[in-house]
């Protein structure tokens, strides 16, 4: 096992694959910040929660996969969307709310979902993506299908029975399935270290046998490394746990007066942003110019852009809609 | 046509359809070589092995959970609760996740998953592996329920519910299981959402389901043939979907309606049948008020005596027919 | 009278009863620091510290369930469920354990718990964040349940729940957090178990709870202003126990009922009323059906004008009122 | 930490509570005997879960108590009751859903308790009674109370979530719990093998920084050291997880046909019966004859028959009393 991570630690990504993880990371914050302004000039309603300072995790675990395995995600879902590679216009459209949104307007910020593409959702429930995952995994073996399926969840969510439910329940049946803890240090208000009774997250994983590793989480080259063996490792033998240590640099939801933390703290964070970080490794290790790393950015924000212009021109669901699709 | 048990049908029923399609799987705890709590799948690991009967570890979220996620990538999973009590555990996975899947994400996942769970008091279990909490479910957009009442209807109604793309609940009648009925040899299904008419009349409809059924038709029975009052015995099959217009159209024509049913009665489906007689073309035919018979407001108690007397009983549902029948304006 | 909001009435109320009674504390996820998902308890631990005013991991079960053991050894814990959607996680603790503890024990154990929820749709957050599922918790015996629709109840009933000796399953309305209204400043208390008539009238009962209370008061205010039609609201405020009496005799007196919930009609808590009165001493009084709107059929979806129309509306509340006005016999 | 659990190991048991254990071992046997007589004869309706072969965990273990302390208890539940020290003329009542039972009745098998005097009852919810002990260890440390919860389930139980969640809890809040999971090898059918994803279950503490210990189930005075020692280290620090190894001698409940194990896999382990060999041990180490251990079992059948005469005296609760007592 040494060797073989060692194997792909060296393995080389090329130009192009590094190029879209830029691109993904700049596609998730210019779309997070574009959400922020939404709600920030009140034009759209309900919640949402940002995957600020994230995007590394997100990013560099879905690179590892291949197209056809499968994620199940969180309410702070923006950033697997869209490093599982869903197409932004209908992205943007769910989350305004419209008719061509990936779910037609019924589920929102909260609920986009792409089944067919194997993104079985974000999800409003703290812990309810983790018992899917592992029935996912179940299909994919008994259909011998070698698909894996990585399921985000955070430090808040392996505090819920289903966390241990379903790690229990995978490991005994060795299911395909990467449960990649996103730790970033808060649910809310609560502080890891208040809400979870051990300190080293990876000791969570020996009460199921399975494999645990840590990765810093605002490192996407170290993240795609890490998941990267972990997928391979559970498309052989069965479940490993991941643990990526990051951290939430907005507020909790849109209503977060942030008194459970520092503002230096936040500050101290921010220093690691995970994306001028990757574009430093780019310049500094593969011949990217200051102007390709910044091309990468504005045609991020150009595509943000073009999908919030396709999501307003999209209509909104009609009234007679309202009753369709609960029952197949 | 031959007879066989309830359990024989479910089982049956399952067998059936892991036959034809290799999607079909039952999954829960202890469905393998013991047969689930009540015997139901005995035998069925041997002609299917442990891959597509399998044991679970006591974690009935996950269980629940992983069927939906199971189901929503293209297998057709049964999963066995082993007391219907302890979908508490799961209702997360069963309402949140199962039943709105769909809906949230704009028809795009399906989850074709039945949720098998068997209900009722009567077996001395107590409090906790006693009740009947179908209402709950019946309330929830998403799911079906069904809650067979005869051997035949559990076998054709189980094979419509694993043939379904969507999640249903199916509660089994533990008292009915090691009861007899006709069951027709060959390939047969019977739809959800259709109410079955068990004996015509016209002076009350007698509106019931589940392990009630039986008791209903002793009584509508003996009141025939002891006093010439026909009932007639309507039941409802699946209460999600509900088949109104049966229900309806019988109350139209006896005007006069009783709902009975093991479950509670205060909070209980029979609210729902009452509300609905009371608020459709039926109710300008009522010569009597709309009543039901249910379980007392009580948990379920263990001593056999008071565990008899807390459900309706022969007496408490022929005295309420009588008095349905003798009910007069101004009386 | 002073005015403030449904929130601060609720802050009031815990506030009060935790400086009368050391044994009265409130735990849940961020209640501290963070003041609750709704900001409910802001300020609380300032006043009472983080061992009266406990944060919990996400942990839904044990949330209840140790809210239950600690109430069974002699605490009044007030356990706070961010959203009621995820009282499905913690059903077994609070159905199968806090609520049957009592009855199972033979009168041996007392479990006096709160659980406060907010439920309802309007915010914006979608089909798992948004039901209103009071109707599960009303047929459950052991259980009481409470839905208060302005600032005075929520304030005076809260403070009762808190002093019952049984698990109240307290439903806080989220689009009435921010609403204010009068509330008494020296003590009172409004017991479990009470209606209110909030408008008299004697052309139809319109029975309502939650933050439907509002809308159907300003229906009830235009149809009078309007057309002189005096309609009577009436709020339950406990769904249980249900004060069947109060509910009955407005009907008797009016002939006409309709029932107005954010629920999803087809199982809700409306069926229940509409039962009773079906089977009560109204029913000969009725001139009409008995009807109701709730919501409809679907889970809430997240588009703003979908979710406005989900559930009852200014709209369909008014022509209701109006068709069973207008509703005669064999017409 | 060493040196403390030496000294308990060495503390001399009088010859009272010595006497007093193996009282209660064989009370246990013979009103599980006793059940399983009435339920052969169709005497009693139900079903029930018999304790046969592991006495001496749950005598051991209580037999560490305070009589002040709690206990939360399982579906298999008579040996905890009895340890505990319950009146065996009112159990025998409840059993058999007589007015004088502990619950008047309404409880019966599965629901014997006493919270007056720390029973917090049986649960027929696998993992049902774990959350309600991490709430009484809440009473106990926020009315300085000082009093242990010991909580008892088993190795099925241990995959459900609310044990996840419970332990989490109690370690976050250094609640004084003893979690006791007796390993009985299997849950209904289920081999602890094939259900729990950890060989050594010991593990599953680490995931909440707890201490861990095992023992030899049948051996009521490894049982009781470890207890003992597990009970003074919560009510100072906090929770401690404990693990006692035994078997399920009978079948699960009424009804089961043993066809997931072997009768030499059953026959191995009723040669380890923990009743011989605690008699065994009190006669060469503690100055028992052999006459004394069987006046303690003779005893002990007597005291049954006395509560199987109180019990079948006892009326049968009346039916007005079936809507009593759901209400304070
Ligand atoms: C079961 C459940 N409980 C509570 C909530 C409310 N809630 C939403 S997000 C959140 C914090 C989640 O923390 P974590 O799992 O660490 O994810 P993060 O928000 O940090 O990404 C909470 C308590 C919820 N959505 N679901
Ligand atoms: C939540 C729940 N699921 C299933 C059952 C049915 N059941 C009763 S006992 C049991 C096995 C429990 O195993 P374990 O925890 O090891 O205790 P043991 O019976 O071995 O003492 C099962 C599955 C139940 N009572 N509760
Ligand atoms: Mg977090
Ligand atoms: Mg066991």
């Amino acid at each position: 096992m040494a060797d073989k991570k060692k194997q792909h630690k060296n393995e080389e990504l090329g130009r192009e694959k590094l190029e879209d993880m830029l691109r993904k990371m700049q596609l998730i914050r210019s779309f997070e910040e574009k959400v922020a302004w939404f709600f920030s000039r009140g034009m759209v309603h309900g919640t949402t929660h940002l995957y600020i300072g994230e995007e590394a995790t997100a990013v560099g675990a879905t690179a590892a996969l291949r197209d056809d395995d499968y994620i199940t995600s969180t309410h702070r879902g923006h950033g697997h969307c869209i490093g599982k590679g869903i197409e932004l216009n209908r992205m943007m459209a769910e989350f305004l709310g419209k008719s061509d949104g990936y779910c037609k307007g019924k589920g929102g910020s909260m609920h986009i979902a792409d089944v067919r593409s194997g993104n079985l959702g974000a999800n409003g429930v703290v812990g309810g993506g983790i018992p899917i995952a592992v029935g996912a995994g179940l299909t994919s073996k008994m259909k011998k299908q070698d698909r894996v399926v990585l399921c985000f969840f955070g430090d808040g969510a392996n505090n819920q029975g289903s966390f241990h439910e379903s790690l229990n329940l995978a490991s005994v049946w060795k299911l395909p399935v990467v449960f990649l803890l996103e730790n970033n240090t808060y649910a809310m208000s609560l502080n890891v270290a208040k809400s979870t009774a051990v300190s080293d997250l990876t000791e969570r994983a020996r009460a199921y046998s399975m494999d645990a590793h840590q990765m810093d989480g605002n490192n996407v080259m170290e993240v795609y490394h890490t998941v990267r063996e972990a997928v391979e490792q559970a498309r052989e033998n069965g479940p490993v746990f991941l643990v990526s240590h990051t951290y939430r640099i907005m507020g909790h939801s849109k209503s977060d007066a942030n008194r459970y933390r520092t503002r230096e703290e936040i500050e101290a964070w921010k220093a690691k942003d995970p994306i001028p970080r990757f574009e430093q490794y780019l310049i500094e290790e593969h011949d990217f110019s200051r102007e390709d790393v910044d091309a990468v950015g504005e045609n991020a924000r150009n595509a943000i852009e073009e999908a919030v212009a396709y999501a307003e021109q999209s209509p909104f669901p009609s009234i007679e809609s309202i009753e369709e699709d609960v029952y197949a | 046509m031959r007879e066989i048990t309830y359990a024989e049908a479910i089982r049956e029923a399952m067998s059936e359809e892991m036959r034809q399609n290799d999607d079909v799987f039952l999954m829960g705890e202890d469905v393998g070589v013991y047969g689930g709590a009540f015997g139901v799948s005995l035998g069925m690991v041997d002609e299917f092995g442990s891959e597509r009967v399998r044991d679970m570890p006591i974690s009935e979220a996950a269980i629940i959970g992983s069927g939906v996620g199971a189901a929503a990538t293209g297998m057709r999973p049964i999963v066995e609760i082993q007391f219907s009590d302890f979908l508490t555990i799961g209702m997360d996975q069963l309402v949140n996740q199962g039943a709105k899947m769909r809906y949230m994400f704009g028809g795009n996942a399906t989850v074709p998953l039945v949720v098998r769970a068997p209900e009722g008091s009567g077996t001395g279990a107590a409090a906790q592996h006693s009740q009947s909490l179908e209402a709950w479910f019946a309330h929830i957009p998403g799911l079906k329920v069904a809650v067979p009442s005869t051997p035949e209807d559990a076998k054709g109604m189980l094979k419509s519910a694993i043939r379904d793309d969507n999640p249903v609940v199916f509660f089994e009648q533990k008292l009915l299981y090691r009861k007899k009925g006709p069951v027709p040899e060959k390939e047969y299904t019977i739809p959800l959402g259709k109410a079955r008419i068990h004996r015509d009349g016209g002076d009350l409809s007698l509106i019931t389901y589940g392990r009630m059924l039986p008791l209903c038709l002793d009584i509508a029975k003996e009141l025939s043939d002891e006093h010439g009052i026909e009932v007639e015995v309507v039941d409802p099959r699946t209460i999600r979907p509900l088949d109104r217009e049966t229900l309806i159209s019988s109350v139209k024509k006896t005007g006069r309606a009783l709902i009975v049913h093991e479950a509670v009665t205060m909070g209980g489906f029979g609210g729902e049948i009452a509300a609905v007689l009371a608020d459709s073309e039926a109710f300008p035919y009522l010569d009597a008020p709309i009543r039901r018979v249910g379980g007392l407001d009580v948990p379920i108690p263990y001593c056999p005596e008071l565990e008899k007397q807390v459900v309706p009983t022969h007496d408490s549902v022929r005295s309420a027919v009588l008095e349905l029948l003798d009910w007069e304006y101004g009386s």
